[in-house]
């Protein structure tokens, strides 16, 4: 195996885990200003990636143009689901939230099912075939694409959080719920609004890897282990985690299947999970808690 | 408690009676209704398995799949390789459930991992098994291993082939011995260190508890009792498939029952399970009827929302003070 | 009773009395090869049909719902009587136990299933405590008919018949094209198909004394989201031609991938398995799914019962496609509802006996007439080479039945308009 | 029987992140005494009790308790050493009744027998007049009655020194004096040492023989209670802080 081999399987890793970089955001923002883990995460980003396909096959918007309608759609929903249902629960156990958003995911899940059908679904882009040849390496077109969008969502999110006053008063809820209520911040509207911008984040990494992968709804489980593994590696809560914790298990991905044997690949991923909670149990760049 | 204490009460007299009925069901039900009491008694095992360390200890884990699959595979590759009884397997599981679950511990516990990363460390841990598995060769790697049926005319006990209803009486006795080993956990030492330790660690902890100690002992003994679960699949079900077996899946569908029945308490789990089983069975025939796939799960999903916004405690607390069903403990 | 290895030849030594309390008049008719005596069955077979209609399986188990209903009204017009009870295994073993539970309780008088081998072995467990005759349209585990299952009859061939008959059609292939290539890399599904499909390879890769060598072998996570690195190391591996071991979604992700990393060899083939005559897969790659070639048991062109079947499937689900998973659920069927017509009764022991004494030359599959041995596994199974042609999976090998010329080496991806 | 005092802290101190919450505080509480500890809020009263309990691991310093080299065992082992102790901040094990909470800690005796903890757990509880809340689950208790199961519950751990954090609080003056008529009993009749943290002065007084103030996580001044109240340091920073 020479260089090129190589270099090439590292890009690949790495423009792949920036959208898996970005799907995590979802789940790290609504970990962090909540503490509410998403079950059903991988569940959103399947609606997502059905909602991108119609849009494609029955309006011919291509994903990266759909993606501000979809995630548009997808804040509406998880704002909605965190109004209706998830508030009620923000004070249970773990174990109770966890059952409320898997009977959550069950139904979305079963749904997709059945407006759907199982059959795989994908989308057919002139770019779908094409790649890039810089030198030795060749990148995947579409995989370029999808991992410059998800720099920039997740660049727009970080700008948000830093920026806007709503992006701010979040924070204060994150560090200090009773402090923020305290000083009059409508906590509630602004949880909402988290799980609505969680959503959307998962809605735009859906449009995105519709580019890469075909969807079909028993995608969703293991997405959302998948999203797990990513924000505890980089930090539940920290936006930068996130999108390292996607390039480090995109990387992690590729080289043990070069290196070692490709079916074994998801076993490194769960070895480096493992591993970063038994050494730094809040994430690479994580806080302490 | 004494023995007349146990008796008196609403609620022993009706475990009892439904005791009997259980004793008394392979004489009146069919194959089907009796293939339908063994699953919900073996979701009433293993939910009881778990809530010893969940609803007993308070330690999440989201991976019991892991020691099912432990359970299973022990005493399943020991039968097909050496023809060892399922009995000297089942111990040769335990152990390595109770040995596993105490490394997870160990690592857990002592690197300070809690709650809902304590959780997704357990998850980590069965799915790496679920590949290790997959790809191990002498336990048949994906390809699964499969235990030989032979055609027999009366029941092996020592070996565990036989007849459905050898293996209904199998399970409800694993039940009922599983409810009076949760029952006598919960009301020796043990178990209230245990509980201490769930409602406020540091303040077991200034009481002088061992913590640590009494949190690995639930764990193993949690994932020791969920192994002999594991073995009974293995030999119901006679074939083992990493992907199945160690399923995340399983797992959650594990924890489903003592959740909605009532976390902690003894009679949760099975009502749970009871619970569970019947809804599931009445989604599919309603399934059946409109003809559409899917939406069995779907209204599975929406009752288990209705379940929790309603009662989010569990069923089963709810229904004893309801009813007055107080006198056999939890 | 009498073992049924020997029925032909105890024929001539039973009594015609003897013989119809074994297995009933239907038998005998058939077995000395008579045409079948019109017993019409006075009660119509209830045939359980269990199947992964959801869960992860849900895809195949829909098509091979499909396949089990599309024929029901021609049978009925060959006078046969059958009725299906349908239950959804969820892809399942457990599930798949219990329901094969409730359809017997229910009045099921067979069974059909059910595609994945964990379930099939589960109901086949089932089958044999009740005595109740299970036929097998789909499952290529090899241990289904290595247990000793009195009751199992399994019209597919095991994996170790697949990968045998898949490999040998590849010296045909190279016989054929004229053009003989020396090594090739193995991508394979790390699943129980995939591992039995392997291990049937290896084992038989020497034996068969074929022109190539397999020079890298990779395995890959079912799960699995992405196959690029896969297909990085299969083209650092410079092998002359691949040889695939799918299932659908990875066969896509697999063969784009080939594409957008430019791997061109002589031609992406399979030894036997699903994915790459799929329409799901033809729709999906375009032009780039042509010359893909599959080596499986697939329709026989000369029997007129297979084109009527696909013209009536692609009549009723245009957007679908008739492969495999539909014929052999239809040939389930029809062995259930010819044993059934020959057993003249519902007795399970009589359908039993009449299941072991089939002989059924009109079907829709390769291989000729279907017959069971002692094992309950059906020989008479023949794979073809099936390459996408114009967007149409086309049988190119066996030269009787090929319906257009292999074509081999494929053309590179950039060539092709 | 040694003679040694019951607890001896010698120069103890802890930082957080660069913070002295507590710094180089040395006193001795003598066996059979009640001993008081107080100081404005923010003193380093409570981080004092964590550090002698072992809930926190000291920074510096060292503890004697009864004669033996204490410092760096963890919570549990100080515990098992005969420290029994309240939180000031109750932490009631919700979900128990409230004779289960106080059988936690009389689980260690007797072979760990049910039976005799509850026996036990009763008596406890019916000493500090919980006797007929015993069956409650704990969660339903007023925080007062918290506070005395706290009480109880580190008295069920047979304790040699009671570390008691505020439990007057909240108290009404004729349950304070309850209170203080319990524990003086306790202290007379098993010579059970306590070292208290209180504002109540009214309780101070009544109770303590010998009294520590801390002030900016320094002992400022120690002695019998009248000393304390009229030494100027005291004053200064009790008043001080009221007019600051």
């Amino acid at each position: 195996m020479d260089a090129t081999f190589f270099l090439n399987v590292t890009s690949a890793g790495l423009l792949t885990g920036l959208v898996y970089g970005l799907m995590a955001l979802g789940l790290s923002v609504i970990f962090g200003v909540m503490r509410v883990v998403n079950f059903a995460h991988g569940d959103m980003m399947v609606v997502a990636m059905y909602a991108a396909f119609l849009l494609f096959t029955k309006l011919g918007i291509q994903p990266v143009p759909a993606l501000p309608l979809v995630a548009g759609g997808l804040f509406v929903l998880g704002y909605l689901l965190q109004r209706l249902v998830i508030n009620r629960f923000l004070g249970a156990t773990e174990h109770i939230q966890f059952l409320l958003l898997l009977s959550i995911a069950i139904i979305i899940t079963n749904g997709v099912l059945m407006v759907f059908g199982p059959d795989a679904r994908n989308i057919q882009l002139d770019a779908s075939f094409e790649s890039y040849s810089v030198g030795p390496l060749v990148l995947d077109k579409v995989r370029v694409i999808a991992a410059i969008t998800a720099g920039g969502v997740a660049a727009l999110l970080w700008a948000f959080f830093r920026y806007t006053t709503t992006g701010t008063a979040i924070r204060a809820c994150a560090d200090n719920p009773v402090g923020a209520r305290v000083v009059g911040l409508n906590v509630e509207q602004l949880y909402a609004v988290t799980f609505g911008i969680g959503a959307a984040c998962v809605g735009a990494a859906g449009c995105l890897l519709l580019l890469l992968v075909d969807v079909h709804p028993h995608l969703s489980s293991d997405y959302t282990l998948l999203g797990f593994i990513i924000v505890i590696l980089g930090g539940l809560g920290s936006l930068g985690g996130a999108l390292l914790g996607g390039i480090l298990v995109g990387l992690s991905e590729a080289l043990s299947g070069v290196l070692i044997a490709p079916s074994l690949k998801s076993m490194f991923s769960f070895g480096l999970l493992i591993l970063v909670l038994l050494l730094r149990p809040q994430g690479i760049l994580g806080k302490k808690p | 408690m004494s023995a007349a204490a146990l008796l008196s009460g609403r609620g022993p007299r009706l475990l009892l009676a439904l005791l009997a009925a259980l004793v008394a069901a392979p004489l009146g039900v069919g194959d089907y209704a009796l293939s339908i009491l063994i699953a919900v008694l073996l979701q009433a095992y293993l939910g009881m398995s778990w809530n010893v360390m969940m609803g007993f200890a308070g330690q999440f884990s989201l991976g019991h799949a892991l020691y099912v699959g432990l359970g299973a595979y022990a005493s399943g590759t020991l039968f097909v390789h050496f023809g060892t009884s399922p009995w000297i397997g089942m111990l040769a599981g335990m152990a390595v459930s109770a040995a596993v679950g105490s490394v997870i511990g160990l690592l857990g516990f002592r690197f300070k991992v809690m709650g809902v990363y304590f959780a997704l460390l357990t998850i980590a841990f069965a799915e790496f098994t679920r590949v290790l598995f997959d790809h191990w060769g002498w336990v048949g790697a994906s390809s699964g291993l499969v235990l030989p049926v032979t055609n027999r005319a009366s029941d092996d006990l020592w070996l565990l082939r036989g007849s459905p209803t050898m293996f209904y009486y199998l399970i409800l006795a694993m039940t009922v011995g599983g409810f009076l080993f949760s029952r006598s956990l919960l009301m020796r030492r043990i178990g209230y260190y245990w509980q201490a330790i769930r409602e406020n660690e540091d303040a077991a902890d200034a009481l002088g508890i061992p913590v640590f100690r009494c949190k690995m002992i639930a764990v193993a003994v949690s994932a020791a009792m969920t192994s002999i679960g594991g073995m009974f699949i293995a030999f119901f079900s006679n074939n083992l498939f990493p992907e199945s077996i160690f399923s995340m899946h399983r797992s959650l569908e594990l924890i489903l029952g003592p959740i909605i029945g009532g976390v902690g308490t003894l009679f949760g789990p099975i009502l749970g399970a009871v619970l569970l089983t019947a809804m599931g069975e009445a989604f599919t025939l309603m399934g059946e009827t409109i003809g559409i796939d899917g939406v069995k799960q779907i209204a599975y999903g929406v009752c288990l929302l209705v379940i929790l916004i309603l009662k989010p405690g569990g069923v089963w607390p709810w229904l004893r003070t309801r009813f007055g069903l107080d006198g056999g403990g939890k | 009773m009498s073992d049924n290895a020997t029925i032909p030849s105890a024929l001539h030594a039973l009594t015609r009395r003897q013989f119809t309390a074994a297995a009933g008049a239907g038998a005998l008719a058939a077995s000395i090869g008579l045409p079948a005596r019109s017993a019409r069955a006075a009660t119509p077979l209830k045939l359980g049909v269990l199947l992964p209609r959801s869960g992860h399986l849900a895809l195949i188990g829909q098509a091979c719902q499909r396949g089990a209903e599309i024929g029901l009204p021609m049978l009925r017009d060959l006078g046969y009587t059958i009725e299906l009870m349908n239950a959804d295994t969820e892809s399942n073993p457990d599930v798949g136990r219990t329901q094969a539970e409730k359809l017997i309780r229910e009045g099921a008088h067979m069974l059909m299933g059910c595609f994945d081998s964990a379930t099939t072995l589960a109901v086949a467990g089932v089958a044999e405590q009740k005595g109740i005759p299970f036929v097998v349209n789909i499952a290529a585990e090899p241990k289904l008919t290595e247990q000793g299952f009195k009751y199992t009859f399994r019209n597919f061939p095991s994996a170790g018949m697949l990968g045998k008959g898949g490999l040998l059609l590849y010296k045909d292939m190279f016989a054929a094209s004229g053009v003989t290539p020396k090594t090739a890399v193995l991508l394979h599904i790390n699943d129980s198909f995939g591992m039995g499909m392997l291990a049937g390879i290896n084992a038989l890769m020497p034996k068969l004394d074929l022109p190539f060598q397999i020079v890298e072998t990779i395995a890959y996570d079912p799960k699995a989201r992405d196959l690029s690195i896969e297909v990085a190391k299969a083209k650092a591996a410079k092998a002359d031609f691949v040889m695939t071991v799918t299932r659908l979604n990875d066969a896509i992700l697999l063969v784009r991938e080939m594409v957008k990393q430019q791997v061109d060899t002589m031609g992406i083939t399979s030894p036997g398995s699903p994915g790459m005559y799929d329409k799901q897969f033809l729709k999906a790659l375009g032009k780039y799914a042509d010359f893909c070639s599959v080596n499986i048991p697939w329709f026989d062109p000369k029997q007129d019962m297979a084109g009527v079947l696909q013209k009536t499937f692609e009549k009723a689900y245009p957007d679908e496609s008739c492969d495999l998973n539909v014929g052999f659920s239809f040939e389930g069927v029809l062995i259930a509802a010819d044993a059934h017509k020959r057993a003249g009764s519902t007795d399970a022991a009589a359908l039993t006996e009449a299941l072991r004494a089939t002989n059924l030359a009109n079907r829709v599959m390769l291989g000729g007439a279907i017959k069971f041995e002692a094992n309950g596994q059906n020989m008479n199974l023949k794979s073809a080479v099936v390459q996408n042609l114009g967007g149409k999976p086309t049988v190119v090998l066996p030269t009787e039945s090929a319906e257009a010329k292999l074509v081999f080496p494929a053309p590179a991806f950039k060539s092709r308009g | 029987m040694s003679t040694a005092p019951m607890l001896s802290v010698d120069n103890i101190g802890k930082s957080f992140r660069g913070l002295r919450a507590v710094n180089a505080v040395t006193f001795q509480v003598p066996r059979g005494d009640i001993v008081a500890l107080i100081g404005p809020n923010g003193a380093g009263k409570t981080t004092t009790f964590n550090l002698i309990a072992g809930a926190l691991p000291l920074s510096d310093g060292r503890v004697m308790l009864d004669g033996r080299d204490v410092t760096g065992l963890g919570q549990a082992r100080i515990c098992r050493e005969g420290v029994g102790r309240t939180f000031q901040i109750v932490k009631p094990f919700a979900g128990l009744s409230v004779v289960e909470n106080v059988m936690v800690g009389a689980l260690r005796y007797d072979g760990g027998d049910v039976a005799k903890a509850r026996a036990a757990s009763l008596d406890i509880l019916n000493l500090l007049e919980l006797g007929d809340k015993a069956s409650l689950p704990a969660q339903t208790l007023t925080l007062p009655d918290r506070k005395r199961l706290e009480v109880a519950r580190a008295l069920a751990t047979r304790p040699k020194l009671l570390l008691l954090d505020e439990v007057m609080a909240g108290l009404r003056p004729v349950e304070c004096d309850r209170m203080v008529a319990i524990l003086q009993g306790l202290n007379r009749e098993t010579g059970l040492t306590i070292l208290l943290i209180e504002h109540v002065m009214r309780a101070v007084m009544a109770l303590s023989d010998h009294v520590v103030v801390l002030h900016h996580g320094e002992k400022i001044a120690e002695g019998t209670p009248s000393e304390v109240t009229s030494h100027p340091k005291v004053l200064e920073c009790y008043l001080g802080e009221e007019h600051a």
